[in-house]
């Protein structure tokens, strides 16, 4: 079972830095899509089905397909990207590895206690479901006006143009 | 039904925590070097999801549903995340014709 | 009547006529706007005269509300003080204030911006009542403050004019050093004291017995730079000079008789404290002397009627910086109240001159003016003689105590101070011949229209003449048998030895000092009074050297000393004034002012470089908490 | 408190159904009512459908202040959007409601006792301003305004998102108030720390200020007033509660961040100021030096001491939602934000020049006006934890920062104008209004603090 977690872990690093260092912006997707299968495979190993689930179609399925067609409507699919010059690289990739120089560091000394509070099928649909409409209904109807907000903004956005009338403001 | 997963038997919890602190910083790298603003913003969602699977590792070594309600919460504001950046990536495109981080700097100092 | 009710009708009075003219002024007929702003500061002295008569002597402190409570003990009252010390100040800046209020109505009757004017006068009167009548140091910088931000716009009143700008802006920008000072000053006494109001530090500190404590010491230098900024003293001293671009009822009110001398009130008022400090009071002594002799210096060589004047401001606040730092508070105070009336007197009869030559400022292009302005020629001729000190007037009674009080202190300062009074003679007699006496050197259609002020402009005139011929009475010394009032008055409020000295000391001293100042008399009404196209350089032959004999010895003493200070003072104003100090002020402005230039290179308007700096931040921030 | 959600929501929804229609005039007094609405019951303490909360919201305390002093903002604010009704804009329906609903995502920040909620209101205030950062599609500053508010703003959310998850993972709670000792677990301290470092890219505080004077530059003027206010408010009010919550876990090194936090925004935020010519500009790094200031009343905070903290929020509020209204008119007058537009504006318009020019002397801590005792109380605070040394700095920096903002008064009463600039009384009234509250919380500041303890 260990073995399945570290090649996964192995190839969802590998995907994600392929994401990072790919020029071609559809190959970024289809390596950030590959990431979220395989961090959706990891969630069923943690018995999370629920979330792997709603990982897939939410971000694979959704999100993804968002990408795909603006980078398609767009027509950036041909541009080659030039990276920055090697100066912010090297700072990026110095400042970037400190901090995870500095996180390993810190690793050694942290007390990760596990002791189970509830029971191991919490990831379950009926059990989410339970806990969702219970103890987090309040979030759950803030989550819609979130939704609300993004929709509104969205169609702000992007509404067809239109002239101002004549009238100006009262100065 | 309530049985422990094999994983969580064999796998301490800090390799989860490793694994994705890794790919939150390989996310982070990647809004770091990127120029294409739609690619920068891909890589701000592997930061996301790096957080998502630190929550869920947690939750489910501790039978703990709130950080998988959590990580539920998360998605959806990804998602309206997302929407909401691609209109106004699509709004600056059709002005500026360009998705190039770096070529929009008309205001600084 | 209760102090409470005396406070209200001293302090509210200016601030509502300030209130009406601001919000209303501009729909008001004139004459309602300057009854509005001359009653204001008018009821304010009359119930400065109750709180004088009803309170005979007793300190009061009245508490409105508590202000505010800061961490710690120190309690911070709306409340003011009303002592024998605040009651003089009170009679200064209501008296001459209400005086040039009314000056300003035939002063300002041409001008646009009429009401606008008088709104800021009545809140500048307001917050000098504030600064004086404050009964703890918070109180006190609110007003100190607020004189600071209406000084700032009389400057600028006129602000069509960049230079007046640029003017206005120097004055708010050297004064904000001081007030720097004066802020970190009145956190460090909460820090050490616990305490801010006066009658606290009073206590905490009279039974104090370390002398130069460096808390103190801190505490004293950081108030004297306030002083040094808000009453013009070395090196906060060039903005004084530019402020006269405002009007001249300004200049008088604020740039002579009130605003200035907050910073000597200041050190008056916390007297107990620099009585704790010698190093403090010889900082004080040096700066007050080296202000004293250079601004002088400077003076000989103006042309500008009101710049002449606004160095001798300069130089007369040294002097009352040296009494101060002699130890010789009340003679300070009594400087402080003669200075006020005769500076005054001579800046509205500036004003009055430069009235009556439709703007002229340049003594170069007056003379002869006593025929067409006799008013203003006498008025003028009181004020001169009393900043020249001769006796009976009021500047001779101040200046000679405060030369007596010094030279028991400090000869070198004694030595300076002299010094500097004969120059403050010179300068003087030298305007005054040029601007009344011998001919008239401007154009003759100037001339034509050369015109004597309107009555509301010369009867507050008349009036600050008398005061300066009568101030003197306030502090007869006792070599005239006289009871020295100011001092009897000011005792309760402000504990120091009598200044005396031996008879025979005084006599020198007197004796010495009319010789001196007939001298310099005579000499500038023969070079500067004698007709003439124009200022006569004076070439005269062997014989007439020869023959006058006085004139050679001027020669000589010129030569050998003059001269020298002359240079030294032309230099120091050029070089010195606008070169060296003016970028010693800025210097820290550039330092930020590079590093800025750098941090903004760092804001380059790409996202990419913003992200990275907040992930460099936040590397730098893991780091340091890793560490330590 | 739950009946205030509804109602902002219910009020924010009607504007924009209200956008739709012919009858836009009544958007805008709509929205005022609802937020009174709103306000009043989060005053009153409605327990009235708070169960419905699920336990993830305070409604005493502090909460209650700092969401009272949310909705106060909006209420100051809505009335100005009545301008782009004036103006004809049919979206004004859209820009009121998106304002509701930030008001309320940052009601839900200062309230929340659950990093659940807490984030959600992190998002739905932040997702609303980057569509108002954009709402000026024609204009490219405004799209690049909006970009670089969003990008920014989503990096902030994953970093803040990454402490979170650190903190639930070695905790085991998402209560804020959860956590266990930190002191000595160098992990989780690098996870509160990602927690601040959020915080701190929201606020604005150098060095995570860059995006800031940007943004504010860019938005459409009454956004950024939503934004220096609403936004500031929400972040350091919700900073605030995080570190109230947890104020016997967290460890001693925090007055030290702190401190270094304030020096780099005091020293830098001021020096960048100096050379601004956009006032804009200039008034967006006056924020995050005020925000520097705030921060000082944090040094050693003790439960109950919050108070120089909301006291400071009062003062700066008011000042800088005057500073740019004021800016926004001259701004849709002259076309620009530059300095020079404000010359002569004494003349033009004696209202608009003399309320900005006291909300600029506040900002700068003019005595008798709230700036001035605000900064008295949190330097105070200072002194009084034992930092005289930075008080000082403070206090070296408040000089400073009167150079610049006495160039824009400087040049408000520079130069005499003959063309006016008139404003609706309504406008006109509530700038005096609020200058009119900021002198009396300068003057009678025991009555305000009286309120907020």
């Amino acid at each position: 079972m260990d073995k399945i977690f570290y090649i996964l872990a192995a190839l969802t690093l590998i995907a994600a830095f392929m994401v990072v260092i790919s020029r071609h912006p559809i190959r970024s997707v289809l390596f950030l899509v590959a990431t979220f299968f395989l961090i959706s495979a990891q969630y069923i190993l943690l018995n999370a089905q629920f979330l792997a689930l709603v990982n897939i179609i939410v971000y694979a399925g959704a999100i993804m397909v968002l990408f795909l067609f603006v980078i398609m409507f767009l027509n950036l699919s041909r541009d080659l990207e030039r990276f920055a010059s090697w100066m912010p690289i090297a700072a990026a990739g110095i400042s970037v590895g400190g901090i995870g120089l500095l996180l390993l560091a810190s690793y050694r000394g942290a007390q990760i206690s596990t002791d189970t509070v509830g029971n191991y099928d919490s990831g379950l649909v009926e059990q989410i479901g339970e806990v969702l409409y219970r103890d987090y209904l309040f979030p759950m109807e803030v989550c819609s006006v979130l939704f609300l907000v993004a929709m509104i903004g969205i169609v702000l956005l992007n509404r067809k143009e239109r002239e101002l009338p004549a009238k100006l403001p009262l100065p | 039904m309530n049985h422990i997963p094999e994983i969580i038997r064999t796998i301490p919890l800090s390799h989860y925590v490793a694994l994705s602190s890794a790919l939150f910083l390989i996310g982070l790298l990647g809004v770091l070097i990127r120029k294409n603003i739609i690619i920068v913003f891909m890589c701000i969602e592997i930061m996301l999801n790096a957080v998502n699977l630190l929550m869920v590792a947690a939750a489910s070594y501790r039978g703990d549903s709130a950080g998988q309600v959590m990580v539920l919460f998360t998605m959806a504001v990804a998602a309206a995340e997302v929407s909401v950046g691609l209109a106004i990536i699509v709004m600056i495109y059709k002005n500026l014709k360009t998705t190039n981080i770096d070529l929009f700097d008309q205001m600084k100092g | 009547m209760n102090p409470e009710l005396i406070l209200h009708l001293i302090l509210w009075p200016p601030l509502a006529g300030f209130l009406i003219n601001g919000v209303f002024g501009a729909r008001m007929p004139k004459w309602l706007v300057s009854t509005i702003a001359c009653f204001s500061p008018l009821l304010s002295f009359a119930a400065s005269v109750a709180a004088y008569i009803q309170l005979a002597g007793q300190a009061t402190t009245v508490k409105l509300y508590t202000w505010f409570v800061g961490e710690g003990s120190a309690i911070v009252d709306f409340s003011f003080l009303i002592d024998n010390l605040s009651i003089v100040m009170l009679f200064v800046v209501t008296g001459v204030g209400t005086l040039i209020h009314v000056y300003s109505i035939g002063y300002m009757s041409g001008d646009r911006g009429f009401h606008r004017f008088f709104a800021y006068l009545n809140l500048f009167v307001f917050f000098m009542l504030l600064l004086v009548l404050g009964s703890n140091l918070v109180v006190l910088f609110a007003g100190w403050e607020g004189v600071g931000l209406c000084s700032f716009l009389l400057i600028g009143f006129w602000y069509d004019n960049l230079e007046y700008n640029r003017a206005a802006s120097k004055a708010f920008v050297m004064n904000r050093i001081g007030d720097l000072a004066f802020l970190v000053a009145i956190f460090l006494t909460i820090y050490t004291t616990g305490a801010v109001s006066f009658a606290d530090l009073h206590d905490t500190m009279t039974n104090d017995v370390r002398i130069n404590d460096p808390a103190y010491v801190a505490i004293s230098l950081l108030f004297f730079i306030g002083v040094c900024g808000k009453s013009a003293q070395i090196p906060l001293f060039t903005w004084l000079p530019d402020a006269m671009a405002g009007p001249t009822p300004v200049s008088a009110l604020i740039h002579a008789a009130t605003m200035v001398t907050a910073g000597i009130y200041l050190i008056a008022r916390m007297h107990f404290m620099y009585d704790l400090v010698p190093v403090t009071q010889l900082v004080i002594g040096i700066t007050g002397c080296l202000t004293a002799l250079v601004a002088a210096t400077i003076a000989l060589k103006q042309n500008d009627i009101k710049k002449i004047l606004a160095y001798s401001t300069v130089s007369q606040l040294g002097f009352m910086a040296v009494a101060l730092a002699a130890g010789a508070y009340i003679t300070a105070i009594f400087h402080l109240v003669t200075h006020s009336f005769f500076k005054a007197l001579l800046f509205l009869g500036a004003g009055s001159v430069i009235h009556g030559l439709h703007g002229e400022q340049d003594i170069r292009q007056m003379g002869g003016l006593r025929h067409k302005m006799r008013w203003t020629y006498g008025v003028m001729l009181v004020g001169t003689i009393a900043i020249a000190g001769l006796p009976p007037l009021s500047g001779f009674f101040s200046k000679d105590e405060i030369l007596t009080a010094v030279h028991s202190h400090n000869m070198g300062f004694f030595i300076a101070l002299a010094l500097a009074s004969a120059f403050t003679a010179w300068y003087m007699f030298r305007m005054f011949a040029s601007v009344f006496h011998g001919a008239f050197r401007g154009k003759n259609e100037t001339w034509e229209h050369v015109h004597e002020a309107p009555w509301s402009m010369r009867g507050p005139l008349v009036v600050l003449a008398v005061l300066s011929l009568a101030g003197g009475l306030l502090g007869l010394p006792a070599i005239t048998g006289q009871s020295h009032r100011l001092y009897n008055f000011l005792v309760p409020a402000i504990v120091q030895p009598k200044i005396s000295a031996s008879h025979a000391f005084e006599y020198a001293l007197w004796g010495i000092s009319l010789a001196v100042i007939l001298t310099l008399l005579v000499i500038c009404f023969k070079r500067y009074g004698s007709s003439g196209p124009s200022v006569p350089s004076v070439t005269p032959s062997f014989f007439e050297r020869l023959l006058v004999n006085k004139y050679f010895i001027d020669e000589i003493y010129e030569r050998l000393f003059v001269h020298p200070l002359k240079i030294a003072g032309s230099w120091l104003m050029h070089r010195g004034d606008y070169g060296i100090i003016d970028r010693v002020v800025h210097f820290p402005g550039k330092v930020v002012e590079s590093g800025a230039f750098a941090l903004r290179n760092l804001q380059d308007g790409k996202l990419s470089s913003y992200l990275l700096y907040s992930v460099v931040a936040l590397l730098i921030f893991l780091t340091l908490f890793l560490i330590f | 408190m739950m009946t205030a959600f509804i109602f902002l929501c219910l009020f924010a929804i009607a504007a924009m159904f209200l956008g739709f229609t012919n009858i836009r005039g009544a958007i805008v007094p709509l929205a005022f009512a609802g937020t009174s609405i709103a306000l009043y019951s989060v005053i009153s303490g409605q327990p009235f459908w708070n169960h419905y909360l699920t336990g993830m919201v305070e409604t005493g305390g502090t909460a209650k202040i700092l969401c009272a002093l949310v909705l106060l903002n909006a209420l100051a604010l809505i009335p100005f959007y009545a301008w782009y009704e004036r103006r004809g804009q049919e979206e004004v329906g859209d820009f009121t409601g998106l304002f509701l609903f930030a008001s309320m995502g940052a009601m839900l920040m200062v309230s929340s006792t659950h990093y659940m909620s807490l984030f959600l209101g992190v998002e739905i205030l932040s997702i609303a301003m980057y569509v108002l950062a954009g709402a000026d599609r024609r204009k490219s500053k405004s799209n690049e305004a909006a970009l670089k508010y969003f990008i920014t703003g989503s990096f902030t959310s994953a970093i803040l998102l990454f402490g979170i998850g650190m903190i639930y993972a070695l905790t085991g709670s998402l209560e804020i108030a959860g956590a266990v000792e930190v002191e000595g677990q160098s992990l989780l301290q690098l996870a509160y720390l990602f927690v601040f470092t959020g915080f701190a890219l929201k606020i604005a505080v150098v060095p995570f200020h860059f995006w800031a004077p940007d943004v504010y530059e860019g938005t459409p003027t009454l956004f950024t007033a939503a934004m220096a206010s609403l936004v500031k408010l929400a972040s350091i009010g919700a900073f605030l509660r995080i570190i109230q919550l947890n104020v016997d876990l967290l460890p001693a090194w925090l007055n030290a961040y702190y401190a270094m936090l304030i020096l780099a925004t005091l020293i830098l935020g001021n020096a960048l100021a100096i050379k601004q010519q956009s006032v804009k500009r200039l008034l967006a790094y006056s924020g995050i030096v005020q925000a520097g200031f705030i921060l000082m009343g944090f040094i050693s905070l003790r439960p109950g001491e919050e108070w120089p903290v909301l006291f400071y929020f009062i003062a700066y509020v008011l000042a800088s939602v005057v500073c740019f209204v004021v800016v926004h008119f001259v701004e849709s007058r002259e076309g620009t934000d530059a300095l020079d537009a404000f010359r002569g504006l004494g003349q033009r318009n004696p209202i608009l020049a003399g309320t900005i020019t006291l909300a600029l002397i506040s900002l700068a801590g003019g005595p008798f006006t709230s700036g001035f005792v605000a900064k008295l109380y949190v330097l105070n605070q200072a002194v009084a934890n034992g930092y005289a040394a930075l008080a000082v700095v403070a206090v070296v920096c408040t000089l400073m920062s009167v150079y610049y903002y006495y160039k824009v008064i400087n040049a408000i009463y520079s130069k005499s104008a003959d063309q006016a600039l008139p404003i609706e009384p309504v406008y006109s009234g509530l700038l005096i209004l609020f200058t009119l509250i900021t002198l009396a919380a300068g003057i009678l500041p025991s009555f305000f603090t009286g309120l907020l303890k």
